[in-house]
């Protein structure tokens, strides 16, 4: 399975070790975790929601798209759903190529493409005991404008 | 037509309800639609600028028109990742 | 230890978990591996000699530099040296940053410079029993010229 | 002086010895450096203009000066990763 929506924690290195091939000389992987800290605000859990089968769609696109514009081996996109605490992982992004610059790119793409594309949505929990939805930056995104 | 439309994250939140139905007419645009959902919902209104809406797993733009028997979602930005 | 020349197998997976850090919510990993395809020849394995006391020197200033030049809050270099079979893991950097493109950047930084100016040589053993130095393309190099 | 010079990869194999004195006169460059290196070991000819040279682990450029008691090393470029 190459995309999947987890609601238990990611094995990073599972997903690494299937993304490793013969024919590759470049791993890359891109783990995105719950940090402490944004700008001065204080986070002590992220959870997070989706639209599941949309966003399963979306993921095994932006591969499908990875996979047109740069020689990619394999690629997986794994990423959690629910309640995360600190340090946790939240997304994990593992792909092999021939040549690192194209597993890097790929890699990146996928990654970037995902914040814009992918419908999941983080809801910040502040050390104050507030929560919040995040409204994502200006983002490049390559969507229709909003409805 | 009725229509049932998905509602997540900020998008249900403020509806209080993760679906919901609508009654349309045929031909009707995502933008006529949008509307007739902040009626039933006036608490979306909050965020009407931001609203994405998909058609069977596919960003749509406000003028495209909702086709039968379609599954419709209606959702705030995505921040994932 | 952030720099290291290993005879035995890296353990990527450590390697990663030594710079995940709350303050970070963004991991990169690059991994090398011994492909088995260039062009058209192939490869059974490969051997790696180093300078193992400039090796070590050359990739901590690599890091040194990638922390002037980004904000990493972890990073690591393990280089295998000695005979590889294919698919084994040569080099591994990992990095750890608050937010993405710049441990992108910096992991990238560390393995295109790394492959420049640290003081390690990769010997093919080609599948017809032939062995060959290998010599690198002209990679944009911060070197002086050659003496 | 006499100086020892440590080599790697084709240049030891090519040497045929993982280092190497030489006898110079104080005040040398990289470059006479290299050319008694090459009178010692004619097989390194082969691959004389790629030979980087480095003193106390730092790369230093053909009109550098020998210092004394410095750790010299010759070889050619890398191709680590």
């Amino acid at each position: 399975m190459t995309v999947r929506l987890l609601d238990t924690p990611i094995d990073y290195h599972a997903v690494t070790e299937s993304v490793r091939d013969h024919r590759a000389g470049a791993v890359v992987l891109f783990l995105g975790t719950v940090r402490e800290f944004t700008n001065d605000q204080q986070t002590t859990a992220l959870d997070y929601d989706a639209y599941p089968e949309m966003a399963i769609a979306k993921m095994q696109q932006l591969i499908d798209e990875a996979r047109e514009r740069w020689p990619v081996i394999q690629a997986v996109i794994e990423h959690r759903i629910g309640h995360l605490e600190l340090g946790e992982v939240c997304v994990a992004v593992a792909v092999s190529s021939p040549h690192r610059k194209d597993a890097f790119h790929a890699g990146q793409f996928l990654i970037d493409e995902l914040k814009v594309r992918v419908p999941i949505w983080k809801k910040e929990n502040w050390i104050d005991g507030q929560t919040e939805w995040v409204h994502p930056d200006n983002e490049k995104s390559t969507l229709p404008p909003p409805a | 037509m009725n229509v049932t439309i998905k509602l997540f994250a900020q998008a249900r939140d403020l509806a209080g309800t993760s679906q919901t139905n609508l009654s349309l007419n045929e031909g009707e645009s995502v933008k006529q639609m949008l509307a007739s959902l902040i009626d039933e919902h006036p608490a979306l209104s909050q965020i009407q600028g931001n609203l994405l809406v998909a058609v069977n797993n596919e960003y749509v733009s406000s003028n495209s028109l909702i086709p039968t028997n379609a599954e419709i979602a209606c959702f705030p930005p995505v921040s994932g990742g």
